[in-house]
């Protein structure tokens, strides 16, 4: 057995595979699959401050390789979660995440300070970076200046490590993510969905209700890889990588192109048993190529 | 119950009539409890241009042979994939999914109602409800004729009532417009219906005027069919909830349906 | 048979397929499997000033739903194109045009004047959005500035139809098309490819010789209809949308959202009578549905 | 010639070791002239990851029943489900495509080298060439005996030598090992070779040093197969050359490989 753990700051995973945030619901809903003990991480779905509906049904369209999504981060909030999620979680052993997100940097203020007071969430990923709400999302994490004040001012109330979720519909993602480390971001997770759209030629309308949607699954792979590639050698923080993972090999793939660690999202959708998959296969791999930590391969791209 | 991914063995595939076939998947250890209702998602792994798994309802279950079928309408590209598939092919499945039908009283009298490949968790409901055949009475409507699918192995279970558009089998018309469903409404306790939501929301306006228990059976889009992608949502009276987990079965004064 | 007809500015083109740059060499390439004068138009493999090798092998990986090349506008340079190929095209009945690249604004200048001389070629297609070469391409077209500047300078010496090829590796599409527009671009084609990467994990190196590439094919049909949509409300020229596209039903997506015309890419090399199955297809829609005219479905997706 | 996509029915899918297998094609028109070197693009339709169609060389034509043949060699994902397919499938190929080998003329003596599945124009070349059996020496390489295919339908069309690295079947060691490459290499007037790179590079390097015309069939990845997308390139000296066009035969002469 090889040693797979890796860390952000001094939050150690037992292994670089974790689950991301709105594939996996808060972890219970996939333990039937999955003993979530032996997963690096849970990402845990999408919080805000107050409950959401989410977006009117449809909210999905699949695509080759790949679907859309819009479900507009339907949640029942984050007091919610503290009473009635957070509990049942708190005893497992896995690190579970909260996904943050904000209309307003207000919104993500007082989600990261609530947060900041459970013992045994040992991390935030901050999302600037949903396409499928009307206000903050996806806006927060388009621009430098944007993404900087809210990282800025989540920093100044959140002490435990911050990932910062960064969206791909932006021209230079590397200069995004240089822009959320100097304000103090731990590690920046990429990629989180790209903005797309499907039409119904038959009844001449799109098939979402919000007309646009996010694109995940393995059709994306190879956008998020070369972005992960590009972030990993502009920023020195640790680098979380996502985007169309289906099983070990393009876990692999993700981690030799600079990522400390992976999330698997829509993966989980065709079959939940793919993360502990991964977390097999890269123990192979590391066999395979007599590799004693996952740590000797990550960013061990040769040109 | 607890879910699984499992790769089951297609052990018979047989075509019922033009765009119906009946697979039957045979699985290695002891099948879990399955309830009328609920469904499997599927794999479709023989085709380029499928990527997410297809929900199909559990027609019958023989839990001796570790059997289960289910009833496939070929609708688009991955239902006409999927019913290629020949005996001793693999394929992988995710069940028992969604939460089923509350089975009936053993003094009620029961209408079943179903259209298009809403005919299988009916058909379902009539063996597994217990109750003698003159309290069951299962009502399909199809298209025509060569729509509706052979039942005769379920006719002993209840009094069995067709109708088509062209008039073709039974009565013409829509399930909504036979006698037993005009005429004899009120005489049912329960009413248990499965199809293309038109028909459905027929159904539950005239349930829910009569004042009779009433639930269908939801068909959407789903990407997980396990309760975590959010997709597959529906309004209700208390928010959205996920066809896949919540559902695919509600009792219709939970939803908003404008009825 | 309905009437298929589009137009841009005073250009038309007897239906609205035309096969994509680099996808159809000169035409000639795809003459056994298609009868180039049923196609709207072919616009040709992208010329250089001078003659280019183009990369090194190799340049080509497979994804899921989709391929990632590195050609790098390999071509023998426009003198050649104009001595041997354009006397061997001159005479077939389609809108042959040329795709136009340059290093430099000098570059596109000269080509754009030589090639306004070839009086069969009806329009070109100014490329500023070619992933896979080191200097000019891709850059031009990711800033506003960049792109009118190059845009201008053609503008002045290039009196035909002028398609401007926009990149979709970029934060906002539409407003980047409302920029080269304002430059007196008569149209804007969209997209290029996605800029992308493949590793092999068992050598542990990447696929392409250049390590990242362009991403075609179906996998990138949902991102390439938004922008279609998004820049065919945000200008008001006529939009050649591309990406993906491998029927009919796929074109005519494009066409509800707002293209004018589509271009067929990398679909014929998975079989190069697409293009001609889809004049085919739209046609049959359009008899389907009671329109008279493929200009009755433009842009009229229904929200 | 003409180029074109058809889809052909798959007659017969026969296994001939662990990991190879003979497809046989039907057209349903006359075949066009088809010469050894030539090859098909293959679309592989029952499998969910595969995008690109895969180049296949042909191993042999029955122009009269409009039939030719495949030797399919499993790879990777794509070869794998190829042949999965059975007779009565269709399969869309587009062909013929490639240049072909220069033919020999009637006093050549040729050496026909062939590795993995290079094999395939190979066994083509021996019955096209129009030699006399003496005048053709096949020499086929492989890991071990189970590596080889069965050759016995073309052995009376020339000498076939074998080679395994274990030593199983054959001399022991490589193509380039083998006691009639090694002392009787000057004696050929012409070289085929198709097979791994590192083999033809072997082999192009003895044939220059012995001053022997050499062609080899080169295999790269391909997205069309038919010259305009420009990914199939090879250095030649006079330029990137398209392998799906200008190849995949070259002459050595005209490589530039280090050798
Ligand atoms: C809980 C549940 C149980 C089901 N049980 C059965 C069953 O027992 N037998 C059976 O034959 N079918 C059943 N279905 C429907 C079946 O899942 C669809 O027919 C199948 O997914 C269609 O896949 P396809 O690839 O053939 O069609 P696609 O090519 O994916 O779609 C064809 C067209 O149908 C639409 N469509 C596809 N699926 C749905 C859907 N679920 N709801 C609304 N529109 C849709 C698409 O948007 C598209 O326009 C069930 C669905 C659900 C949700
Ligand atoms: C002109 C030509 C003729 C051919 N003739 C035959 C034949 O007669 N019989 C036969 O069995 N095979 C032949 N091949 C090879 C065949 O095309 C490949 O084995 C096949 O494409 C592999 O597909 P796959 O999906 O199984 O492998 P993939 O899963 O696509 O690939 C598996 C691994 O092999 C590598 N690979 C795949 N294809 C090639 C290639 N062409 N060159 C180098 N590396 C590659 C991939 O990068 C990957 O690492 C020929 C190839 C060419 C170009
Ligand atoms: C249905 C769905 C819901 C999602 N919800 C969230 C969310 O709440 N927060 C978030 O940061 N990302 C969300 N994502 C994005 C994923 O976490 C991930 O970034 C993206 O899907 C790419 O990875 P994948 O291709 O492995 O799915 C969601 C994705 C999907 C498909
Ligand atoms: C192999 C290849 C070569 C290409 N070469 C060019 C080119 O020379 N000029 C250009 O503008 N676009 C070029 N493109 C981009 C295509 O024209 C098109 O914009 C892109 O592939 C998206 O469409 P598709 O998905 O239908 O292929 C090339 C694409 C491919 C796949
Ligand atoms: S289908 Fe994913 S939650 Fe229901
Ligand atoms: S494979 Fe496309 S040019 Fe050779």
């Amino acid at each position: 057995m090889a040693d797979l753990s890796v860390n952000i700051k001094d939050l150690l995973f037992k292994n670089p595979v974790l689950t991301a945030s709105g594939t996996c619901g808060f972890g219970q809903e996939i333990a039937d699959f999955v003993d979530l003990s032996k997963l690096g991480g849970v990402v845990m779905k999408g919080t805000t401050l107050k409950p959401r509906e989410g977006n009117d049904y449809p909210r999905m369209a699949e695509t080759p390789s790949g679907m859309l999504n819009a479900v507009g981060l339907q949640n029942k909030g984050v007091d919610n979660f503290i009473q009635n999620i957070y509990p049942t979680i708190k005893d497992v052993d896995s690190n579970f995440i909260v996904n943050v997100n904000g209309s307003t940097i207000e919104d993500y203020i007082a989600l990261a300070e609530k947060i900041n007071e459970l013992d045994k969430i040992p991390a935030i990923e901050l999302n600037i970076s949903c396409p499928n709400v009307k206000e903050g999302g996806m806006a927060f994490g388009v621009s430098c200046a944007s993404a900087q004040a809210v990282v800025k001012a989540v920093r100044a109330v959140y002490s435990k490590p911050m990932i910062v979720k960064l969206s791909p519909n932006v021209t230079n993602i590397a200069e995004i993510a240089k822009a959320v480390e100097d304000e103090g971001a731990d590690s920046v997770s990429l990629v989180n969905t790209f903005l797309g759209m499907a039409v119904n030629a038959e009844t001449r309308r799109p098939v979402l209700s919000t007309i646009t949607g996010g694109l995940s699954g393995p059709a994306i792979k190879p956008i998020a890889l070369r972005m992960v590639w590009q972030v990993a050698q502009a920023v020195k923080v640790p680098v979380v990588g996502m985007g169309g993972i289906m099983n070990a090999t393009d876990a692999i793939e993700f981690l030799l192109a600079g990522a400390t660690a992976v999330e698997v999202g829509t993966a989980i959708f065709i079959d939940p048993t793919i993360p502990l998959q991964i977390v097999d296969g890269i123990n192979d791999y590391l066999e395979r190529h007599n590799f004693s930590s996952v740590r000797e391969i990550i960013g061990s791209l040769q040109m | 119950m607890k879910k699984t991914v499992q790769e089951l063995l297609l052990v018979e595939n047989k075509q019922l009539n033009h765009d119906n076939f009946r697979l039957v998947l045979q699985a290695e250890n002891e099948l879990p409890p399955i309830v009328p209702g609920q469904f499997v998602n599927v794999e479709i792994k023989k085709a380029t241009e499928i990527f997410l798994r297809r929900p199909f309802s559990i027609l019958d279950v023989d839990a001796e042979k570790k059997q289960f079928s289910l009833l496939v309408k070929i609708l688009g590209r991955g239902s006409k994939v999927l019913t290629t598939y020949q005996a001793g092919d693999k394929i992988s499945v995710i069940y028992p999914l969604g939460n089923g039908f509350t089975m009936p009283e053993s003094t009620d009298k029961v209408l079943l109602i179903g259209g298009g490949s809403g005919v299988a968790p009916m058909l379902y409901i009539s063996k597994l409800c217990g109750l003698p055949p003159e309290q069951v009475h299962v009502l399909l409507g199809a298209r025509s004729k060569q729509d509706h699918v052979d039942v005769s192995a379920y006719q002993s279970l209840g009094k069995f009532h067709f109708t088509t558009e062209d008039g073709s089998l039974g009565e013409k018309g829509f399930v909504t417009n036979h006698s037993i469903y005009k005429n004899e409404l009120s005489g049912f306790d329960k009413i248990y219906t499965c199809g293309p939501n038109p028909m459905m929301k027929a159904v539950a306006k005239d349930a829910a005027a009569a004042g009779i228990f009433c639930e269908v059976s939801l068909e959407n889009t789903m990407a997980c069919g396990f309760g975590v992608c959010l997709c597959c949502v529906e309004k209700t009276t208390s928010g959205h909830k996920c066809v896949c987990t919540d559902g695919p079965v509600f009792n219709i004064k939970d939803l908003t349906w404008q009825i």
